[in-house]
């Protein structure tokens, strides 16, 4: 029975001393001033790690390329993320952290909208700029002051994926959401926009997270009249509806949501992924997009450093959320300095910025910034690879 | 009559554990059920205590019908009993256990013990003086404190006897109370059971010890396989053919 | 006659409270910031309800896999009667603990009737259909621009307030839904009893003085008939019975109250994070509560206190860890499980005191 | 397409779905079978399973069989480590600690999974390509026959385990009584041991040969494991033939909620029927009844 416990306890420091060393951070280059701390909060681990991680990775690279071009008049960028796991409480404590405990000048993040609007009483009462990696569109509206947000909002989205509706007068669809923020959100603005477009919803379907199979919910589907299909979720179930409708053989078009505008849903959807329309920021199509468009030497170059940095990962949109973020937040501090109002008036201020989801322009009234010209393109899947269709 | 017991039978999938058993308890007295192993003596206190319910036939205590009843509300009218393999609540203490006797003695509830109400603490205080007496009944008090798993067999014999007697019973069921004691502490129980009886609390003894049982036993009920085999003093008992013959088998009957 | 272990009990149980109660009122001054005194207002909330849990599975020996439902239930009944209809805080907190104690009973009495691993299922069964439905429900009202609940919860969850008046009468008179909800309206503290708990340094004190509360009242139902008879059911519930303990009354009894102690948890909560959301209350609350319980010390209140406050602190330690936090987090439980079985409390004081300590 | 051929879809999805669950709660019935433990590490052999047959056959391209006997083997020796390293150095195991601490190893396995094979999804290659076979209006895919297939085959095999070796029967005599079991010179160590390898073996197999339906990812077995696990307390906890109906109870279940109640409800009604079977009959449709003799 001793030699076991031994054992046991040996091969358990091993372990947690491995997992020490590993995780040291790298020292930051020695700047002159002190340097500008910047807070991030994302859903690093859990269920929406498919957007936290590249986010987190996104923002570190910013810094670290900021710094070795001299950081911001001198002074060195840091960064401090922490993991919110996907629950909105961690959320709540983990931006006071930030606040009290590191007085962090900015906050970026968090990545899911649930847990973006549990911390803005917080970001209010501390007057802490706040640039949220989140979709919904509660967010900014009504405008919070200290509140901002660099995804589009599902609106545009939406209303990109009902103009080619329209345009190939298609005019009774399903739709088919994921039973999270994302798809919740997506829903409510589907049903939002559909009346005014005259497009008719004739079935509304949901399938969790994890679920496994949703050949029920297109079979129900499949026995209405719908014209077309859209499903709005993020990997793994949209892959999955796009297998099911294969295997159900549902020939009507499939549209999908940017939610999964990624490599990544190709490689799991294979070939059920070909003929698939959906709305995406331009950073898929960076090389195809003509040389005229301002975002496109931006795009590649921010592809560049990031496959460069995290080989085997290949760029995300969802990263390029956080990406913008940094971009319009380290050129704020330029002018503000450690002066937090400053600094949200700059960001406030910020105007035609290229950035990865298309060109911000902030005002008072829009904390977003982004119209829905520069920020969607409409791509379609065809063999495997990104075609660009408007 | 305390205790009516009329044609009780109970079958556990096909084997007949009791058949047709008719016999009643008088108040005050000492009644003894003896019989082999797996005569189903358990089996009836069982029954009587309300564990699982009979196949059919009727028990009446005071006339009133408990074969049906939960065995909390059976304990309520008075009836309680030890345990053949002993069911000490071992995660309390000794005096805690006999406490836990006095349950149908006091009523405060959940609201009254949160907030420790005047009647609670008069309660509580109440509760350990008539524990601590119990205890003092069966010569246990100087281990009050000590934890109940840590007594030996013997005294954990008595504690489970206590406990019972601090419900107040009219009628008390002891589970083979001398199995596993030596000779003096089989002599300290039978005086014990006699200061039951003076308290004019009617016992039912289930007992293999022969000696303890013919000398102290009012009546006895014989139990073979089941079946009620023999009842009555036990002069009567003891030279009861059947009674023998149940006990040492057939061919040497002649002795 | 020796005199009995309940007085000398008694003052060590006082001198505990004593030291709980000094520390509690002490520690806001030794912290220099906001984010110590959220996460040890965490640690009371999460401690209110390990006690009421300790209660249900340290002493009366009943598993359940789903107390985060209760907790979320209490602290949605808050959100949405404060923020959707305009109810009082306190009124509504009430409210909650009605519904609570209801939904407790329905569920509590035919899950109680199981033992061991389909306790621990049906408990869980119930946790997870409670997250689901949190997920799912949607409320639209009249000031609401968009429909509040769903995947995004209830936010702008009004801040706990006693009596709050406004400056002139008419005003009072007109009071229209959104005047109460409104949080960013600064009432300037002209009326003396304008009690309105806006910091979370009297945020801290309120909620500590629920835990020392119910600390007490817990202690309380231990150390009484009831709590003997929970103990009785939890070794044997044969014996207890044949002692008159109603079995099923007592074990549904101590649900109710756990769920109860739940809901004020939940309540606390939702006004002191301002928004409840179904991810909080989902399964892995439901476990590391129950890891609460088992890491403090089973039927040990103070095992409660010292479980809650180190499993919530734990991930906030362990951040420094980044993603691997979570390995060292399951490497911990086990150990604490191999090495301490029954609990730090026990484990812990006991080698170092070397005598039993309840 | 007519009411009737929705049903022949709803049941044919609820099959596939329903296998996937059943193999997995034949992993839960064997531990609980030996050791009365209830492992909630369960759902983790699920995931190493299809984690360690992506690394064997699609990065390192072994072939298909030697992929899925490595795999298999794999998860054995980390069911049985958990078994030498977590289970078994407990002094005074209780129910709760037990549940308690498979939640610690599962989480544990988790975190060093994510470690290993990152956060993404990845697909797994069909067993035999992914052209879907109609059955009158409605359709199934390969890879779903091939699940139920192989889970048909490895209870033929349990069965054979159980009734005719001697380990096996010396599992079963473990389950219900371990004490009378080591009197009679069965090492009930070496048997729990045993149950431990087979439940990884099980997992793995389960992981295997769905991840092509279900992709796979670190964090997929928290709610397959609590789905076999619903499945196994349906069938009748303890019962190896009750794990596969209750398996395939749970998923055609959910497959009829999802397409005839509401989708937004699904797993709210799986485990609203989970609790009605609880209350009703605990020990499920085809669970033996215990009961405690004073």
């Amino acid at each position: 029975m001793k030699g076991k416990k031994f054992l046991l306890l040996g091969f358990l420091l091993i372990i947690s001393a491995g997992l020490l060393v590993a995780s040291c951070e790298k020292a930051p280059p020695e700047l002159t001033g002190e340097p500008y701390v910047i807070g991030g909060i994302f859903s690093v681990t859990g269920r929406a790690s498919f957007l936290g991680e590249p986010e987190k990775k996104s923002m570190e690279l910013y810094a670290e390329i900021i710094n070795s071009e001299g950081g911001i008049n001198g002074h060195p960028v840091e960064v401090v993320i922490y993991d919110d796991e996907g629950d909105a409480t961690n959320s709540v404590t983990l931006v006071k952290k930030l606040i009290e405990k590191d007085n962090v000048l900015a906050i970026i993040g968090p990545s899911l909208s649930g847990n973006t609007l549990s911390i803005i009483p917080v970001i209010e009462e501390k007057e802490v700029p706040l640039v949220s990696c989140a979709a919904s569109v509660k967010i900014t509206q009504p405008i919070k002051k200290w509140v901002f947000k660099t995804p589009q909002t599902d609106v545009m989205a939406v209303e990109k994926i009902y103009e080619y509706l329209i345009a190939n007068n298609i005019k009774k669809i399903a739709i088919i959401t994921v039973a999270n923020g994302f798809g919740n959100s997506g829903k409510e603005q589907l049903q939002l926009l559909a009346p005014g477009m005259d497009i008719v919803i004739v079935a509304e379907e949901s399938f969790g997270p994890e679920d496994t199979d949703m050949t029920s919910q297109l079979t129900v589907i499949k026995g209405t009249d719908a014209e077309a299909i859209i499903c709005w979720g993020t990997n793994p179930g949209p892959a999955i509806v796009a297998k099911n409708i294969v295997q159900l053989d549902i020939k009507i078009p499939l549209f999908q949501s940017h939610g999964v505008a990624s490599p990544k849903f190709i490689d799991i959807a294979g070939d059920a992924a070909n003929g698939i329309i959906l709305p995406s920021g331009k950073i898929l199509v960076a090389k195809e997009l003509s040389k005229s468009d301002p975002q496109r030497k931006v795009l590649l170059n921010y592809k560049k450093l990031y496959e460069d940095a995290f080989e085997g990962s290949n760029v995300s949109s969802f990263g390029g959320h956080a990406w913008d973020a940094m971009a319009m937040v380290t050129e704020a501090l330029k002018v503000s300095g450690t002066d937090r109002a400053l600094l949200r008036d700059e960001i406030e201020k910020t105007t035609d910025y290229i950035g990865i989801h298309g060109i911000f322009n902030m005002s008072p009234e829009d904390h977003n910034g982004l119209n829905k010209e520069t920020a969607f393109v409409l791509l379609k899947i065809e063999d495997g690879k990104w075609v660009i269709i408007e | 009559m305390i205790l009516k017991i009329l044609d009780l039978s109970i079958d556990f999938g096909g084997v007949k554990a009791l058949q047709q058993v008719t016999f009643n308890v008088k108040e005050g007295q000492i009644k003894a059920v003896i019989g082999p192993n797996g005569a189903g003596k358990t089996t009836l206190f069982n029954l009587i205590t309300g564990i699982f319910p009979p196949s059919s036939g009727g028990i009446h205590f005071d006339d009133v019908k408990i074969d049906s009843l939960k065995s909390h509300k059976i304990a309520e009218l008075g009836v309680t009993r030890t345990f053949q393999n002993l069911e000490i609540f071992d995660n309390m203490t000794v005096l805690e256990n006999v406490m836990v006797g006095r349950h149908l003695r006091s009523k405060s509830g959940f609201f009254e013990s949160a907030v420790r109400s005047e009647s609670t603490k008069r309660e509580e205080r109440e509760i350990i003086e008539s524990s601590l007496d119990y205890l003092d009944f069966v010569g246990l008090s100087m281990r009050a404190n000590d934890m109940s798993a840590s007594l030996p067999l013997g005294f954990q014999r008595y504690l489970e006897i206590a406990r019972a007697l601090a419900s107040e019973p009219r009628l008390i069921l002891l589970d083979e109370p001398a199995a596993g004691l030596d000779e003096k502490e089989t002599e300290d129980l039978m005086g014990l059971i006699r200061k039951i009886r003076d308290k004019d609390i009617t016992v039912l003894l289930v007992e293999h010890n022969m000696g303890l049982t013919m000398e102290i036993s009012d009546e006895i009920v014989v139990l073979d396989h089941g079946e009620l085999i023999a009842e009555g003093t036990p002069r009567e008992i003891q030279y009861n053919k059947k009674v023998i013959e149940a006990y040492l088998g057939e061919d040497d009957v002649s002795t | 006659m020796q005199m009995p272990d309940k007085k000398k009990y008694f003052n060590r149980n006082f001198l505990y409270v004593g030291t709980l109660i000094a520390t509690v009122i002490l520690i806001p001054y030794f912290l220099r910031n906001d984010y110590y005194l959220h996460v040890l207002i965490l640690i009371g909330l999460h401690a209110i309800i390990v006690l009421g849990l300790n209660l249900l599975m340290g002493y009366a020996g009943q598993i359940s896999l789903g107390h985060a439902a209760f907790y979320g239930l209490g602290a949605y009944t808050s959100g949405i009667l404060t923020v959707v209809y305009g109810f009082h805080p306190v009124i509504a907190a009430l409210i909650a603990l009605l519904f609570v104690g209801i939904i407790a009973y329905v569920v509590g009495v035919p899950s109680l009737k199981l033992k061991g691993h389909y306790l621990a299922m049906a408990t869980l069964g119930f946790g997870i259909i409670a997250g689901i439905i949190f997920n799912e429900m949607k409320f639209t009202a009249s000031h609401l621009d968009l429909p509040m609940g769903g995947p995004e919860g209830i936010t702008d969850i009004p801040k706990l307030y006693l009596i709050k008046y406004n400056l002139n009468i008419d005003q009072i008179l007109s009071l229209k839904l959104s005047d109460i909800t409104g949080v960013s309206q600064v009432v300037p503290n002209l009326y003396a009893f304008n009690i309105v708990l806006d910091n979370d340094l009297k945020y801290y004190y309120l909620v500590w003085t629920f835990t020392i509360v119910i600390l007490i009242l817990s202690s309380n139902i231990i150390n009484s008939r009831v709590g003997r008879a929970l103990r009785a059911l939890h070794t044997s519930e044969t014996a207890a019975s044949t002692l008159g303990v109603d079995i099923q009354k007592y074990k549904v009894s101590v649900f109710v109250i756990s769920a109860l102690f739940a809901s004020i948890a939940g309540s606390l909560y939702a006004h002191f994070i301002a928004s409840v959301g179904p991810s909080s209350f989902g399964f892995h609350k439901s476990i590391m509560l129950v890891v609460m319980v088992v890491v403090g010390g089973m039927a040990s209140i103070w095992g409660s206190i010292f479980g809650a406050a180190v499993i919530t602190l734990l991930p906030e330690v362990l951040h420094v860890f980044e993603d691997f936090d979570i390995i060292i987090y399951g490497l911990i439980l086990m150990l604490i499980l191999i090495f301490l079985p029954e609990g730090l409390t026990r484990g812990v004081i006991d080698r170092v005191k070397g005598r039993f300590f309840k | 397409m007519t009411f009737v051929d929705q049903l022949l879809q709803f049941i044919l999805s609820g099959i596939t779905q329903g296998s996937i669950y059943a193999i997995v709660a034949l992993g839960f019935t064997i531990i609980y079978n030996s050791t009365e433990i209830i492992n909630f590490a369960q759902g983790e052999f699920v995931m190493l399973g299809a984690m360690f047959m992506l690394t064997l056959n699609i990065t390192l391209g072994l072939p298909l069989p030697v992929a899925f006997i490595l795999s298999v083997i794999a998860v054995m020796i980390i069911g049985v480590l958990i078994d030498i390293i977590v289970i078994s150095p407990i002094k005074k195991p209780t129910q709760l600690s037990l549940i308690i601490i498979t939640i610690g190893a599962s989480i544990f396995v988790k975190g060093v999974a994510m470690f290993v094979w990152k956060k993404d999804y990845h697909a797994a290659t069909p067993f035999s390509g992914e052209v879907p076979i109609s059955i009158g209006p409605a359709a199934i895919t390969p890879q779903a026959l091939w699940v139920i297939g192989i889970t048909g085959t490895v209870l033929i095999f349990l069965h054979i385990f159980f009734e005719y070796t001697n380990t096996g029967k010396g599992m079963r005599a473990c389950a219900i009584n371990p004490r009378a079991a080591s009197l009679l010179g069965i090492k009930v160590k070496r048997m729990v041991l045993i149950s431990f390898g087979l439940a990884g073996a099980l997992g793995a197999i389960a992981g295997i040969i769905i991840a092509p339906i279900t992709f796979a990812n670190y964090n997929m077995g928290l709610m397959l494991g609590l789905k076999g696990f619903c499945g196994a307390v349906i069938g009748g906890l303890g019962s190896v033939p009750g794990a596969i109906v209750g398996g395939f109870a749970l998923g055609i279940l959910e497959s009829l909620g999802a397409g005839l109640i509401s989708s937004a409800y699904k797993d709210a009604i799986a485990f609203v029927v989970l609790l009605l079977v609880l209350f009703m009959k605990p020990t499920g449709i085809l669970g033996k009844s215990e009961s405690k003799r004073v």
